[in-house]
């Protein structure tokens, strides 16, 4: 009985909430509440307004895609990764078409390897804005959402131009992507950027100087270094713990190697230095946008592969990793030899996030913060389920 | 006899005129498709000309929107939060998902149609649909208010055992603690099948 | 004989009056809100729409009868006070009543609140109920403060009288610029009496999933979307009598109420809300000093 | 952008300037608002241009595409009668299906809205006018440079002319292991080869047994349709390949050097080993086949196999027909061909060659000591053009130099030649005399004159290029008019041009200009118009046996008005090498079916033996359900009853299975999708199994009703099996849906 | 212990620069030296540039784990992989291991056997083992030993096998469990061409 009163969103009384002579009780946040992110339970236990204990409850959004995956031709799968970020989908597609390219030996256009940064920066843009207003809606202000969001909605319609497509890409493929460029689109990318550049000082005004964001997230889920590095924080979250690492960095993958731009980090690791660093990287993103823009050569954007209903992927394993808006993305692919992948392991960059980290930084907090922990720490549940 | 609440007078047809202008859409992201809901709800595509607003609990909601697939252990909570729902309640299922499974129709753990446990109002079609969709989608609901053709949910009363047999052929009993045979009654639904 | 028709005539009408101003407001709060997130909004009468919805719903949840009375005593305690404020044309009551009345009716549908909620048992309503009454001691002491400075002031409990005076008077008598430090007090009061951004702790849906209201449906609900849109009408019809020298006619009146919604509008556009916690210590820390200083000052005859 | 620690109370109202501005809302639906130039919204499809091949169901990687019979859309060569069917409730618009489409003609348009309760609105049959009959602009569509098929062939080595133009070594070197699974990669496993082939060979099964590098299944799933591969891997018309869905836009497969890389990949003497086929005890009855060219061959390794008394006999001193006397060795070399027909004869057929029917042995002697005769003695006599001096000593018919390139008998080699005609034996001819031409003069002179023009021409397309490449001059459109003959020695040949060769209805009709004359110098006319046959073995048979105007008319099992007497090959249909065989495979089950005194159309339907394993099977659980009424309530009989519910459960769903095939109306083609090909194609070899069988019940009635029940039987059992399989249940389970809609669509 | 060698690490992880780790098999072979002078394993091999991998037995796992840990300085368990071989009858569990300092990933790869799949923790050296444990646990059934959590999560209302297992087929079970739906279109009309339904914006009439 008890998990069926996670479902009513906490309309019905838990058993615990009666005791409240220990003056402990048990609240549910989700699934079905505007203050989680997405399909995804928080059961909490509180003394008065702080939570004194954090489970976490995933699942919801589970439909076995590593299973569903050894099913489906190499190329099936392309539409189907896509939707275990859902904000953000383009670092799954680039991931999985990167390992089969590592599997079977394949080389990627330049001008591919191109595009797809620039795929994965404006969907980088485009969930960090989704994020902002997430994370004003949890402190009411839902001004931001309203703007950020719409704002988020120029790029999808750039990748909609691109890739056909709005939220779901299908875009990249092994051996680099589905279409090139269409008449103009660089300079329609350069507008969007000029556009969202603009719209940042409204954004300051509005949200990142507000007083009362400041007041509400200054010091709240502080995850000190040490600790962020010890329970295995990735991307933006372990920056803002200041620590410098970024997989595009440190583990460069198509040609970011050869674009310039910094790992801005900070050190407060709290919500609204996990906040500030998502506005940071989104001048960097920008920047990166641009480059790639600039740098983009001419060419081909696909190397041929073969018929994708009799194309084997040679046996042998890999594992590749990027870095995603929410942190660091990683594919392990097995393939045994024939038309199917034997195993494929998502690492989706919530998994830390969205479980571990988040049930313990919930311990002290207060009731209020709990949902903008969660989304000062982007946890996607999407990719904690698959 | 099959005269239904929504329909029994001038004067109820005046107010369901009115009451089509208010519409309010449960926040519960059940799916993918739950990625286009903040653009439809925000500047962009501003569902709120429309009178519908997003609103946190079920017991206030008048729409739910079935966002795309939907596990087992969401369908769950689904069914509670639809017999929460305050009757009359519309569902629209979204996209390819909630209709024959879509791209997950070989996956162990999500239900493939929705109509075999709750009843459904339409269906959007899309992978998932666009916030133009979506906003054809709640005028189309509201047109079907406006001429009393919004009746879905009477299924629910006048085929209770239906969909309970099916919700438990997944997941087994639960007590919802929701009467629905009262429901029915108030609804003069019930009494058809006696 | 005519005045007795009159009186009945306006006991039946006032409410609907207030209702329909309020559904006004509340439209106009929606389309304020709206145009400053860059959207188009509602209709005017969106919450007209959304009262005959919530009507037409079927409402098959009872808490048990504390839950129904505590509607009534919310409707109620909103109706009464409605009554006893002093509007153009319409101030029978007001004469009778005074201050102490006013404020005592408001509490009620606090106080009903958290009776029906409590009844509820649902953690989000009570946590939401519990901030509720905190609230109260926050924006409560500081509203009284400032009544009482104006009660000093002018010496009269009546509100009838002091919106007469400010009348008479004219602006340089208006509370606002006779004593801009409690209307300031007052404003922030005001705020977060009616539950506005940054003080909207009480519903907060990203937290406690609007607390109070979360197992209100149909017709509870409808209830309550009455109290508040007559509350909106009554609240600010206080704060137009006591600091904006009331009106002379609906028309002033209106227009008073309209600029006094849209300083409130927009600070509850542009902010997000307090933790409980802060928002206690702000209204503790700003409006009730101010309000105090202002009394102060008012007793040592600086006003 | 954070000057102070504590954040801006003011600075936030400055957003209140939006309150100014044009909200940021777009008025959809009032205002329409398109999709992108390449959105992919919902489909369309150009019917007309769709071959109904089936590779976006397979792509698709939701099931969501489903093929269905469309009235008013025949199967023709290169198209099926299907067309794609598509299930929004399963579509996730990847467009995977668009990019693979093998034709381009399934697209998308930008149109995204579809609302409705009815489910059945979801399921939609894209034409040109999408689902709402509205005219959109195009979405998504294919790109020419970035597709997923492999559009263009994997080049096949061969010898360059200046080796090749001398002697007759092969030309064509054939596939490595590579090069072959790279080429079998290629294909999108549609059928529409399957569909083209005369024989029905199982061309999508062979390429994918290659392209896993499967060699002896691939042999095995050759012979099952194909008793000379080998021979068909280097010389067929391949029909295949001009229905090849990937030639629509791209090359089609190579599926004659894939067959041809296969064999080539099993040695000879592993064939029996490897190809494992099962040959049925002989029971006595005896066959006498004449000519043992492929359609003989063929007929005898399926007569053979189902044991009979094969007895060929051959004019020639080898076996081989044309393929040995009318093929020149640098097309088809004769150790490939002797490893065919050793294979044949290995199996027990008897060989009696330089036996001239007629002459050696009469018609009416094999029918009185054989219980069939198969006549297949194709088309040895060729055809002159009577133009004046066509019976000057140096004017020969091409099949005879042919022949006599084979046997090596000497004839004479001319410094300058004209051969006449523009089909495949007279690029053979031209191609084999400028070869002896090379030998004796050094040089190719070489002139070759055909009726059509160079787009029309019958011969292959390669040959001729080929031809070209080793010097042979070409041309075409010339009518020939007269051989000039001067001193008994001849000059050359006189052609006017051709204006026409078929009139409007597609008759052989052709039209001279009569004003264009040129003269092709030259000492030797070849004449090869065409073919044909030398029926005077008939002998008395020949007035007594029914005509179908000059052929002899045959029903569809090749049996001839004289009920024992079948003709196959060249002399019935073709003529062609391919088509020899299916005629012969035909006959072999006809002969079958004739000495079984069985109705010809009976035994072979698959849909009558699935009728009769349907009756069969439901007479099994009528005994079962008798049993469990016997056994219950019966408490020692418990444990069966246990049985019986397990096995009766087991019945039921075969039943199941049985009736979705039952009730489809080609259920072969669905069947080759699901099932594997044993069960479809080899019901022909449960013929040959139908003696093994114990029918006990079978006193009472004929051999014929015994032998339909026991090939029945054999089929039911292996259906059986395989409806056991879980995979297989499922699978049918989709099948039996698809069936239902078949029904409607054909009802 | 752990606390301290991490400080040892952290304090300035950074000691090259990521350009450096391109291209150059230097430090590769440095940390595989380094693999093998702690823990004497020498199976370890470059794969490929800033990739490590090498089997080690199941019961020596956690024992190179810790030593990776703490000698070679690879702090990040980046994640847990499990695959099913079926056919061997075999578990094949991956650690995917990063180093902040070298830019570097460690596989290091162990079989077990599938009946009784068990294998110690390494939770107690990487904190997110405990959720990757736990996933591996509930998708194949894999127990680890020492991980305090391994109670149901993601699958908390699934009753059936492992469904990561190979031998658990997957659509199977869905077309055992789940209803598909049968369309019953008008085929006649479908035929013809398009449905005339009640809504859709855009486009001209046929």
């Amino acid at each position: 009985m008890s998990e069926l009163v996670t479902a009513n969103d906490g309309s019905s009384l838990m058993p615990g909430a009666k005791s409240l002579e220990n003056r402990e009780y048990n609240l549910f946040i989700g699934p079905n509440h505007p203050g989680v992110e997405g399909n995804f339970a928080l059961k909490l236990t509180l003394e008065g307004d702080t939570i004194v204990k954090a489970k976490t409850e995933a699942g919801f959004l589970h439909r076995g895609f590593e299973k569903l995956m050894e099913e489906r031709l190499f190329i099936q799968n392309i539409a189907i990764v896509c939707r275990i970020c859902v904000p953000d989908p383009d670092p799954n597609e680039e991931n999985y078409a990167r390992a089969i390219e590592a599997l079977a030996d394949i080389e990627v256009p330049r001008r591919a390897q191109f595009i797809r940064v620039l795929v994965l920066e404006l969907s980088r843009l485009a969930s960090h804005l989704f994020t902002f207003g997430g994370h004003a809606g949890t402190i009411g202000l839902y001004t931001m959402p309203n703007w950020s969001i719409s704002d988020r909605d120029r790029i999808l319609d750039l990748f909609e131009e691109l890739t056909g497509g709005r939220v779901y890409h299908i875009y990249n493929m092994p051996g680099g992507v589905r279409r090139d460029f269409p008449a103009g689109f660089a300079s329609r990318v350069r507008d969007v950027l000029d556009y969202i550049e603009g719209r940042l000082p409204d954004y300051d005004n509005l949200f990142f100087n507000n007083r009362i964001l400041r007041k509400r997230a200054v010091g709240i889920g502080v995850l000190p270094r040490e600790r962020a590095m010890e329970w295995g924080t990735t991307g933006p979250n372990l920056r803002a713990a200041g620590f410098a690492h970024d997989v595009r960095k440190d583990d460069s993958y198509e040609v970011y190697n050869e674009l310039e731009f910094d790992i801005p980090t900070l050190k407060d690791s709290d919500a609204y230095s996990r906040l500030m660093i998502r506005r940071k990287e989104v001048v960097q993103t920008i920047g990166i946008i641009r480059q790639v823009l600039d740098k983009i050569p001419e060419g081909p954007v696909w190397n041929k592969q073969p018929n994708p209903l009799k194309w084997r992927v040679p046996a042998g394993d890999v594992y590749v990793r990027s870095e995603s808006s929410k942190g660091e993305y990683a594919y392990y692919m097995v393939s045994d030899g024939g038309v199917r992948p034997y195993r494929v392991h998502v690492r989706g960059a919530s998994v830390t996030h969205g479980v571990h980290i988040l049930e313990n930084l919930l311990v002290g907090t207060r009731i209020e913060d709990a949902s903008q922990l969660m989304f000062s720490l982007d946890a996607c549940p999407p990719e904690v389920d698959r | 006899m099959e005269k239904t609440i929504t329909q029994r007078s001038a004067w109820d047809k005046v107010l369901t005129k009115l009451q089509k202008r208010s519409l309010w859409m449960l926040h519960y992201c059940t799916g993918c498709g739950a990625v286009e809901l903040p653009p439809t709800m925000t500047a962009r595509f501003d569902m709120e000309r429309f009178g519908i607003m997003p609103m946190v609990t079920p017991r206030q909601a008048d729409i739910l929107l079935i966002t795309g697939y939907l596990s087992v252990k969401t369908l769950k909570r689904v069914v509670l939060i639809y017999e929460q729902m305050q009757s009359p309640k519309y569902v629209v299922g979204f996209g390819s998902c909630t209709i024959n499974g879509g791209m997950y129709w070989n996956s162990y753990a999500t239900i493939k149609s929705l109509d075999q446990y709750i009843p459904v109002e339409f269906y959007l079609a899309g992978c998932m649909p666009r916030p133009e969709a979506i906003i054809e989608g709640f005028t189309e609901l509201i047109d079907r208010i406006g001429e009393g053709k919004a009746n879905s949910w009477e299924d629910y009363y006048k085929n209770y055992e239906f969909y309970r047999k099916n919700q438990e052929h997944v997941f087994g009993t639960i007590d919802t603690r929701t009467d629905i045979p009262d429901d029915a009654k108030y609804f003069k639904i019930g009494e058809v099948e006696k | 004989m005519n005045s007795v028709i009159g009186l009945v005539v306006w006991i039946v009408f006032y409410p609907l009056i207030a209702f329909t101003v309020g559904v006004f407001l509340g439209g106009y709060g929606r389309k304020f809100t709206a145009r400053v997130q860059r959207r188009v909004g509602p209709s005017w009468i969106q919450p007209f729409f959304d009262v005959i919805k919530l009507m037409r719903k079927r409402t098959n949840i009872s808490h048990g009868y504390m839950h129904d009375i505590s509607l009534m005593m919310l409707v109620s305690g909103t109706m009464l006070s409605l009554y006893f404020i002093p509007v153009p044309g319409f101030h029978y009551f007001s004469q009778f009543g005074d201050f102490v009345v006013i404020i005592y009716l408001l509490l009620i549908p606090s106080l009903g609140m958290a009776l029906g909620v409590g009844e509820t048992a649902n953690p989000n309503g009570s946590i939401g109920i519990s901030r509720a009454l905190q609230m109260l001691f926050g924006y409560e002491v500081p509203f009284v403060l400032t009544f009482i400075g104006m009660a000093m002031l002018n010496g009269t409990t009546s509100m009838y009288e002091l919106v007469q005076i400010q009348q008479s008077g004219g602006i340089a008598t208006w509370g606002i610029v006779t004593h801009p430090l409690l209307g300031i007090a007052a404003l922030f009061a005001l705020q977060g009496m009616m539950n506005e951004k940054p003080f909207e702790v009480i519903i907060a849906p990203h937290e406690i999933a609007t607390g109070p209201m979360t197992e209100m449906g149909g017709k509870y609900m409808g209830m309550m979307f009455i109290q508040h849109l007559i509350n909106l009408f009554v609240e600010l019809t206080i704060y137009a009598n006591l600091f904006l020298g009331g009106a002379k006619n609906w028309f002033e009146l209106l227009f008073k109420l309209f600029v006094l919604f849209t300083l409130i509008l927009s600070v509850n556009s542009v902010f997000g809300r307090f933790r409980t916690d802060d928002a206690m210590r702000f209204m503790w820390k700003i409006p009730l000093p101010l309000a105090a200083i202002g009394v102060v000052g008012i007793m040592l005859g600086i006003g | 952008m954070a000057e102070n620690k504590l954040g801006s109370v003011l600075k936030p109202f400055l957003a209140l300037k939006t309150l100014g501005e044009k909200p940021d809302t777009i008025h959809v639906p009032s205002e329409y608002r398109e999709a992108c130039d390449r959105y992919r919204g919902f489909h369309v499809n150009d019917l007309d241009k769709c071959i109904g091949c089936g590779t976006c169901a397979e792509i698709c990687d939701n099931d969501a595409i489903r093929m269905v019979p469309v009235v008013g859309r025949e199967a023709e060569l290169g198209k099926t009668e299907y067309r794609p069917v598509i299930d929004y409730g399963r579509c996730c618009w990847c467009a995977l299906c668009v990019d693979i489409c093998t034709t381009n003609s399934l697209n998308m348009t930008r149109e995204y809205t579809h609302i409705d309760e009815e489910t059945n609105s979801f399921f939609i049959f894209p034409d040109e006018n999408g689902i709402h009959n509205k005219k959109f602009p195009k979405g998504w569509q294919a790109n020419k440079d970035i597709n997923f098929l492999d559009l263009e062939r994997v080049p096949m080595e061969a010898l360059g002319p200046e080796q090749r133009d001398s002697s007759f070594v092969e030309i064509v070197k054939g596939f490595t292991k590579q090069q072959a699974q790279l080429e079998a990669s290629r294909c999108v496993a549609c059928g529409l080869c399957t569909a083209a082939c005369p024989a029905g060979m199982n061309i999508p099964e062979y390429i994918d047994a290659i392209w896993r590098d499967d060699i002896p299944e691939a042999g095995r799933q050759m012979y099952k349709t194909n008793p000379l591969p080998d021979v068909c891997g280097r010389i067929c018309t391949h029909n295949c390949e001009t229905a090849c869905s990937m030639g629509v836009r791209g090359e089609a497969i190579s599926i004659r050097w894939l067959k041809r890389y296969a064999m080539d990949a099993i040695p000879s003497e592993e064939y029996k080993t490897l190809i494992n086929q099962r040959v049925v005890e002989s029971e006595g009855r005896s066959i006498a086949i004449v000519g043992a060219g492929p359609a003989g061959l063929s007929a005898a390794y399926y007569l053979v196999l189902m044991g009979y008394k094969v007895t060929l006999f051959e004019s020639y001193p080898e076996a081989g027909g044309m393929m040995r006397y009318g093929i020149p060795e640098y097309r088809l070399p004769y150790d490939i061909l002797d490893k065919d027909i050793d294979f044949i004869i290995s199996l027990g057929v008897e060989l009696k060659t330089n036996t001239r029917v007629g002459t050696d042995v009469t018609l009416e002697s094999l029918h009185s000591s054989y219980d069939s005769v198969l006549i297949a003695t194709g088309l040895h006599q060729g055809r002159s053009t009577g133009v004046p001096g066509t019976d000057n000593p140096m004017v020969f018919q091409s099949i005879d130099l042919l022949a006599k390139i084979t046997k090596k008998e000497e004839f004479p080699v001319e410094e300058k030649m004209v051969v006449i005609g523009g089909g495949n034996v007279a690029l053979d001819i031209a191609r084999s005399l400028a070869r002896k031409q090379k030998a004796k003069y050094g040089k190719v002179n070489l002139i070759v004159t055909s009726l059509e023009s160079r787009d029309i021409m019958p011969a292959d397309e390669e040959e001729i290029v080929e031809g070209m490449e080793e010097g042979i001059e070409f041309h075409p459109g010339r009518g020939p008019e007269e051989i000039v003959i001067k001193n008994n020695k001849i000059v050359g040949l006189k052609t006017s041009k051709c204006t026409r060769v078929f009139d409007e209805e597609g008759r052989f009709s052709p039209e001279f200009d009569k004003d264009d004359i040129e003269l092709y110098e030259g000492v030797m006319v070849v004449e090869s118009i065409g073919q044909a046959p030398d029926m005077s073995y008939l002998g008395t048979f020949a007035d007594s046996i029914e005509y179908d105007g000059r052929r002899i008319k045959v029903d569809e099992y090749y049996q001839s008005s004289e009920n024992w007497l079948f003709v196959i090959g060249d002399i019935i249909k073709g003529p062609d090498v391919i088509t020899g065989i299916a005629t012969g495979h035909t006959a072999a089950q006809g002969v079958d079916n004739f000495l079984r005194h069985i109705e010809a159309d009976g035994i072979t339907k698959i849909d009558d033996i699935l009728r009769i394993a349907y009756s069969y099977q439901k007479d099994q659980l009528a005994q079962i359900t008798q049993a469990e009424e016997t056994a219950s309530g019966k408490p020692e009989l418990e444990e069966l009853a246990g049985k019986l519910d397990t096995l009766k459960n087991q019945e039921l769903s075969s039943l199941e299975i049985l009736d979705a095939l039952l009730v489809n109306p080609d259920t072969r083609i669905h069947l080759r999708q699901e099932l594997p090909r044993e069960i479809l194609k080899d019901d022909f070899a449960y013929i040959t199994n139908l003696e093994s069988l114990d029918m006990s019940s079978g006193d009472t009635i004929s051999s014929g009703v015994i032998s339909r029940l026991s090939a029945a039987y054999a089929l039911y059992n292996d259906l059986i099996q395989l409806t056991r399989s879980k995979e297989l249940k499922f699978s049918l389970e989709i099948l039996r849906g698809r069936n239902d809609q078949s029904r409607k669509v054909f009802s | 212990m752990i606390a301290d060698n991490y400080l040892a690490h952290t304090a300035d992880p950074r000691v090259r620069k990521p350009e450096a780790a391109t291209g150059s098999p230097r430090i590769e072979e440095e940390i595989i030296k380094a693999i093998q002078d702690a823990t004497g394993n020498e199976s370890f091999s470059l794969k490929a540039p800033r990739r490590i991998e090498g089997p080690v037995d199941s019961d020596r796992l956690h024992t190179l784990a810790s030593l990776i840990w703490s000698r070679v300085g690879f702090q990040h368990l980046s994640a847990i992989s499990c695959v099913d071989w079926l056919a061997e009858d075999e578990f094949e569990l991956v650690y995917h291991f990063w180093s902040y300092r070298d830019f570097c990933l460690v596989s290091a790869k162990t079989r077990i056997p599938r009946e009784t799949a068990s294998m110690p923790t390494v939770s107690d050296l990487w904190q997110p083992a405990l959720f990757f444990e736990r996933d591996i646990h509930e998708m194949f059934g894999v127990v680890f030993e020492g991980n305090p959590d391994l109670e149901k999560y993601i699958l908390s209302d699934w009753d059936g096998p492992p469904p990561m297992r190979k031998d658990f087929i997957t659509r199977e079970f869905a077309h055992d469990h789940f209803h598909f739906r049968d369309y019953e279109p008008d085929w006649d009309e479908l035929v013809k061409g398009g449905y005339h339904s009640n809504r859709g914006e855009g486009g001209t009439d046929v």
